[in-house]
């Protein structure tokens, strides 16, 4: 397995706040990773600084064996990085298909792999509707899209950025029970077709142990459990300071 | 779509031909209209990107001043060539302050515009060989070398400047049709997302910026050669306060709004001068009132109305 | 040596006039987002009020130390008529337009009350010079300043010292920062946004008013002042940082020497020395000096 | 020579007077329409636009019932009576020209116009509309210097003699002045008026030093910084050219400050601001009109005329714009019937003394037309409240008069003008087709 994106001692704290403390990690092409951790834990943390939103106290970011640290979101978009927001970014004036063309507008001119892959824009932007199923709100205008719709574009936009690794924040959240697991269901088809590493920050322990084949447990900004979903899950520490399991302790 | 506004544009043309060879006492306030709405054009660009300038004149002055000089100085006196020098001087300068100004949004691009028009006024009030405040005078003698025919030549300025404002509307048409014209609206809506799509704002804004400056710089040229004489006040905050106005009148609707929003702007100004000489602020004021109360979309927001409703 | 006690007497004059006209603007920001510019509209009804109460008052032989009082009075009228007025009668409708649009509307009302003074006091020059030679003069390394002057910068501090009080002392000012911060939060925890507006907007507008009430002993009042005044008032503030109060004050303050330099060593820059500073330092600090930072969630 | 030819005027007119009163021609003609523009709002309204307006509306209002004293004393311009349409100037140039142009199509005449900028910016439209404009008030020379018109006269003179009468002024009343500072607004009005003053000095007595030059914006209002350089100048004169509010306020301030109690004080366009400023101006202070205009008029029953119909309509004493606008309307009336006179005496057969009536009855309906009146404009001489007017520059387009400046002395708490000293046109004015600027340079010699 080639890793495709690693954090060496990476550290980020806004003045006394420590949002991230020594992280180090490496993710495996095609892999799909779980961030867990309760509110503040410092999962976004994370996936900010990978993206270029925030820069880090100290530590260095890797893509494919090149330190990305310092890197403008822009320029690591290019790179093949792309993610959603746990709060959907979406042009609110545009239509969904108007969204769509802006994304692959930019990234057939802007990305190198992708540009090369998308032939044609219409058809690209075809396919994700198809993919995300949003056929049915193609000419409505994202400011007036159900919440649920509002993160499938959020996450179609993203993916229109023909990622090579993708950054999900929260893609469930606002979403209710029973759609989640039909969103998550459509992601992870949509992502099949492309070979893509996924990131995802996920509260529901259901999806995650699902989904992943790697689960990251955040804590203060320390990842305090790292492996199987399986095992992470069970661990004592997991469950106390993230699934906020009270008789952890007992067991 | 685009076929329509062409369309729609051609008869705007024919039309405008058609009223100035009719009216012809209406000519010069039609000339100064679609100067003026070549500007706004511009300003309409900027406002799809999100940003506001309350310094236009800036650029409508640079423009004025640039085809001024030209007849003054080098005794130039071809229209075209005017009105060229006018875009080039405007879009040169917007090149480089676009550098600072594309980092600028809100309140913030509009006041320091606004500083920078300031300056300039302040640059040609001291330049008393550019005649300070008072100004100077400017006279054409041909188009593209051709000299004008005797007897016709304010119509020959309205005609040209009635085909410059054609084609810089349909250009305009065209570019926001085009991928950075979509990218123009994102960028309004949502800044971060067009840079975690990969695209740089400020690059987007900068190149904006300066094609809307390009045009108020054809728009000073055409309305100096039609006014005969530029001054300091082209470049004065109450000269940008009215172009905002047209601007907000008029709407982001349709490429054609700023010409119907500057013939209207410049028909009741001239018609408060003439009918109540005292008090024509005083209607301008409220006429801005009503039009921002009842028409917020601008004045094309009545026809996208009827259509929708058709 | 003299030069410069001259310029630093001369900046801080010119400084404490600026900051009365400016504080209320800036307020008017911070608080509702509209950068009004029929603020100097209002700062020029109040001088004209000032030239009418306080001639009424002397044509009435009363004495001639009650036209501070007359003043004072012009300013608190202005500003409780015409605050009022245009906030419950024209902003209220207007409010979540952008900005722009908003900046526009207080034009529109920049126009209608210059021909609408114009209307009521014609287009003389009027003028009330008793307040500023009643005083007298103080002398200081050989140049002999009106005692105006003084009262100028004594009220221009007593009002920065209260309005800094009164935001930061009292649980009405915690309100206003609350709205400051966050305009939806603040409705939400029950804070009457709408009375916050109209008494902020009313106290802006006095505030202009007196600016004007307080100048008009020392100019002719005419048309014109009032486009004259809010360019300036503008730079002030965007120099200071939209909605800051010691922005405010620190802008004046920077204007105020630069300008007063100028005219003493370089007059011919005059004419564009605020804009000079005002482009240098939006350049450097593209939001002002002191800035009102916002955070954003993603 | 001259005298000669005045005579002949004299007589002209007399006849047309006769002419025009008879009562064979006791019929009504159409009204003669005149565009009138001048400030209405702005800082300039207030002291020159709506004075210059107030004047305009009294001076035809009497035309027209025929109260004017001789040689206007006809019922408005020949029998025809008068009617003004005033438009406001304020708004920069490319608005005035759009409005001179609307104006033009409904006006016979335009007389208009105050700023300097306006007048540069409409000549060349009134030439190419060929519509017969009258500049009242603008002072810059670059209008006829720069350019040569058909279609455009200007009845005042300009702006250069007020700076070149002021340098005489001060050197004939203080011989040994070794320095001055000016403060002027920073617009062509103020420059133009120091950078003449320093020229027209540095010529007169070269050995004065200019010790600072003060120019704050138009508008300014405070003039604290501008006072305190002032002062430190320490300098025995003080130029300035400042008008209107902004000068007032400058008093205002300076006043309290001792300024003048260091130096003499020249106040080139002070005139209007006697009677507004009363105890702010200090005694001594030297003060101009910009021409024979104001308390400077020669006494005359035309001056009496303006100033009577200026008080009934207005309550102040008329003030130089009301002598502008004086200048400018009764300069047509005398070019409108001079040229009808000429008509009337064409129209009648040599010799003949049958059918004359007919024929200059019809001359008479008919009027002059505008080239005739252009004709008869071209190097008139007429009188009016400010004195004798000669339209003698310019290709006759051009008004020339002599100028006075004086010093004001407060007498039982009214300001008053004393030591008023005339300067003939030719110490003043430059010769036909030399610009102001070399004559200047050249030591300001008559030709």
């Amino acid at each position: 397995m080639t890793k495709v994106l690693e954090s060496r001692g990476l550290n980020k704290s806004f003045g006394a706040v420590t949002a991230a403390a020594d992280i180090n990690v490496s993710i495996e092409q095609d892999s799909v990773v779980g961030l867990i951790g309760s509110n503040g834990a410092g999962k976004t943390t994370f996936i900010n600084l990978v993206t270029g939103y925030l820069q880090p106290t100290s530590g260095s970011i890797h893509y494919l064996d090149r330190d990305i640290t310092g890197l403008t979101p822009r320029q690591i978009t290019r790179l093949g990085i792309c993610r959603s927001f746990q709060i959907p970014q979406l042009f609110q004036s545009l239509t969904v298909q108007e969204n769509l063309h802006v994304g692959v507008g930019i990234a057939a001119r802007t990305h190198p792999q992708a540009g090369a892959a998308i032939a044609d824009e219409q058809q690209e932007i075809q396919t994700l509707i198809e993919r995300f199923n949003l056929r049915g709100y193609r000419s409505q205008l994202a400011s007036q899209l159900p919440e649920g719709v509002r993160k499938l574009l959020d996450i179609a936009m993203a993916v229109a950025g023909r990622p090579n690794v993708l950054m999900l924040d929260e893609p469930t959240s606002g979403v209710s029970a029973d759609e989640k697991f039909r969103l998550m269901d459509m992601v992870m088809q949509a992502l099949k077709a492309q070979g893509v590493t996924v990131l995802f920050v996920e509260h529901d322990m259901d999806i995650v142990e699902r989904y992943t084949h790697r689960v990251l447990a955040f804590y203060e900004g320390r990842i305090i459990a790292d492996g199987e979903p399986a095992a992470v899950l069970k661990d004592a520490e997991v469950r106390k300071y993230v699934i906020g399991d009270t008789h952890a302790g007992a067991h | 779509m685009r076929d329509r506004t062409l369309v729609l544009l051609a008869a705007a043309l024919a039309a405008m031909l058609a009223a100035g060879f009719l009216l012809p006492q209406w000519i010069n306030t039609l000339t100064i209209a679609i100067a003026w709405g070549v500007v706004v054009v511009g300003m309409m660009l900027m406002m799809r990107t999100g940003l506001v300038s309350f310094g236009q004149g800036l650029y409508y002055c640079l423009g004025g001043y640039s085809a001024a000089v030209l007849h003054k100085f080098y005794d130039i006196g071809d229209i075209l060539v005017m009105l060229l020098a006018g875009m080039l001087v405007a879009a040169a300068v917007a090149a480089v302050l676009g550098l600072l100004m594309a980092k600028y949004r809100d309140i913030f691009f509009a006041m320091l515009s606004l500083a920078f028009s300031m300056i300039l006024f302040g640059l040609l009030v001291k330049s008393e060989q550019l005649g300070s405040t008072d100004g100077f005078g400017l006279s054409v003698r041909s188009v593209a070398g051709a000299a004008l025919p005797q007897g016709h030549e304010r119509f020959v300025v309205f005609a040209g400047a009635a085909v410059v404002a054609f084609v810089a509307a349909l250009a305009m048409h065209r570019y926001l049709a085009s991928h950075l014209g979509r990218l123009a609206g994102a960028i309004k809506d949502n800044e971060l997302r067009v840079e975690y799509m990969g695209e740089s704002v400020r690059k987007l804004i900068h190149v904006n910026y300066v094609i809307s400056a390009a045009l108020a710089g054809a728009g000073g040229a055409l309305a100096a050669i039609t006014i005969g004489h530029v001054d300091p006040e082209m470049s004065f905050w109450t000269q940008s306060g009215e172009f905002v106005f047209i601007t907000i009148l008029s709407g982001t609707g349709s490429v054609l709004a700023p010409f119907l929003g500057a013939i209207i702007f410049e028909t009741v100004r001239s018609f408060a001068y003439e009918h109540s000489p005292n008090t024509w602020q005083m209607v301008l004021g409220f006429t801005m009132l009503l039009v921002i109360m009842f028409l917020p979309g601008g004045l094309w927001s009545i026809f996208q109305r009827r259509r929708e409703a058709a | 040596m003299q030069e410069v006690l001259a310029i630093l007497i001369d900046g801080i004059t010119y400084a404490s006039w600026l900051f009365i006209i400016a504080v209320g603007l800036t307020l008017v920001y911070g608080v509702m987002k509209i950068l009004n510019v029929a603020h100097g509209s209002l700062y020029a009804l109040g001088a004209y009020a000032a030239t009418s109460l306080g001639g009424y008052w002397l044509a009435h032989g009363y004495p001639p130390v009650g036209t501070y009082g007359m003043l004072a009075l012009a300013a608190i009228a202005v500003g409780l008529v015409a605050g009022p007025l245009i906030e419950r009668g024209l902003l209220r409708r207007m409010y979540g337009n952008e900005e722009v649009v908003l900046v526009l509307i207080t034009y529109a009302v920049f126009l209608i009350l210059e021909d609408l003074s114009k209307l009521l006091w014609g287009v003389d020059p009027l003028s009330i010079p008793e307040p500023y030679s009643l005083l007298g003069n103080f002398e200081i390394g050989g140049l002999v300043y009106p005692n105006y002057n003084l009262l100028l910068l004594a009220v221009s501090l007593l009002v920065g010292a209260a309005l800094a009080l009164v935001l930061n002392g009292t649980r009405q000012g915690k309100i206003l920062q609350a709205v400051i911060h966050d305009r939806e939060m603040s409705a939400a925890v029950g804070i009457n946004v709408s009375r916050v507006y109209l008494v902020t907007f009313t106290v802006g507008a006095m505030l202009a008013a007196m600016g004007g009430a307080l100048t008009a002993p020392s100019i002719a009042v005419q048309p014109g002042i009032s486009a004259d005044t809010i360019v300036l008032a503008f730079a002030v503030v965007v120099i200071g940082g939209l909605g800051s109060l010691g922005g405010a004050a620190l802008g004046a303050v920077l204007v105020g020497l630069v300008r007063a330099w100028a005219v003493h060593k370089w007059p011919e820059v005059e004419l564009f020395s605020v804009y000079a500073v005002m482009a240098l330092v939006l350049i450097l600090r593209p939001k002002g000096l002191f800035a009102v930072p916002e955070a954003r969630k993603i | 020579m001259k005298s000669w030819t005045t005579l002949l005027r004299r007589v002209a007119a007399g006849a047309a007077v006769a002419l025009l009163c008879a009562p064979a021609f006791a019929q009504q003609p159409k009204p003669i329409k005149i565009g009138f523009v001048t400030f209405l709002s702005g800082p300039a309204s207030g002291p020159f636009g709506v004075p210059a307006k107030v004047a305009a509306e009294a001076i035809v209002e009497s035309l027209n019932g025929g109260k004017a004293p001789a040689p206007h004393n006809t019922k408005g311009f020949g029998g025809a009576p008068v009617e003004l349409v005033v438009i406001d100037e304020a708004g920069g140039t490319t608005k005035q020209v759009t409005e001179y142009r609307n104006l033009v199509q409904s006006v016979d005449f335009v007389i208009g116009y105050i700023s300097s900028g306006d007048c540069l910016a409409i000549a060349p439209v009134a030439e190419e509309v060929k519509k017969l404009t009258v500049l009242f008030d603008c002072g810059t020379p670059r209008v006829f210097e720069e350019g040569s018109y058909k279609y455009v006269f200007r009845t005042r003179p300009h702006a250069t003699m007020d700076a070149v009468a002021a340098a005489l002024y001060l050197l004939d009343t203080h011989p040994n002045v070794k320095n001055f500072a000016g403060i002027n607004q920073n617009y062509a009005w103020g420059q133009d008026s120091w950078n003449d003053f320093t020229l027209a000095m540095s010529v007169l007595k070269p050995d004065v030093k200019v010790t600072t030059s003060q120019m704050p914006k138009f508008g300014a209002g405070q003039y604290g910084a501008e006072i305190s350089a002032l002062i430190q100048s320490n300098s025995d004169v003080i130029h300035s050219s400042l008008w209107g509010g902004d000068l007032e306020a400058f008093m205002m301030q300076a006043g309290p400050r001792d300024l003048f109690k260091k130096s003499q004080l020249i106040l080139v366009a002070g005139e209007p601001y006697l009677h507004r400023l009363g105890g702010a101006i200090p005694d001594g202070t030297i003060v101009g009109a910009r021409g024979t205009h104001g308390v400077f008029a020669p006494d005359s029953p035309l001056n009496d005329w303006l100033k009577e119909i200026y008080r009934a309509k207005a309550g102040t004493e008329p003030t130089y714009p009301a002598y502008s606008a004086a200048n400018a309307i009764l300069g047509l009336k005398a070019a409108y019937e001079k040229a009808k006179v000429a008509k009337l005496q064409k129209s009648i057969p040599m010799g003949a003394n049958k059918g004359v009536k007919e024929e200059t009855q019809k001359a008479y309906a008919a009027g002059p037309d505008q080239d005739e009146i252009i004709a008869a404009f071209e190097g008139l001489i007429f009188s009016s409240p400010s004195g004798r007017m000669a339209m003698s520059l310019g290709k006759g387009h051009q008004a020339v008069s002599g100028t006075a400046y004086g010093t004001t002395k407060l007498v039982s708490g009214k300001v008053t003008v004393t030591n008023i000293k005339r300067y003939p046109i030719e110490k003043v004015q430059p010769p036909e087709g030399m610009t102001s600027a070399d004559w200047i340079k050249g030591g300001m010699k008559a030709k």
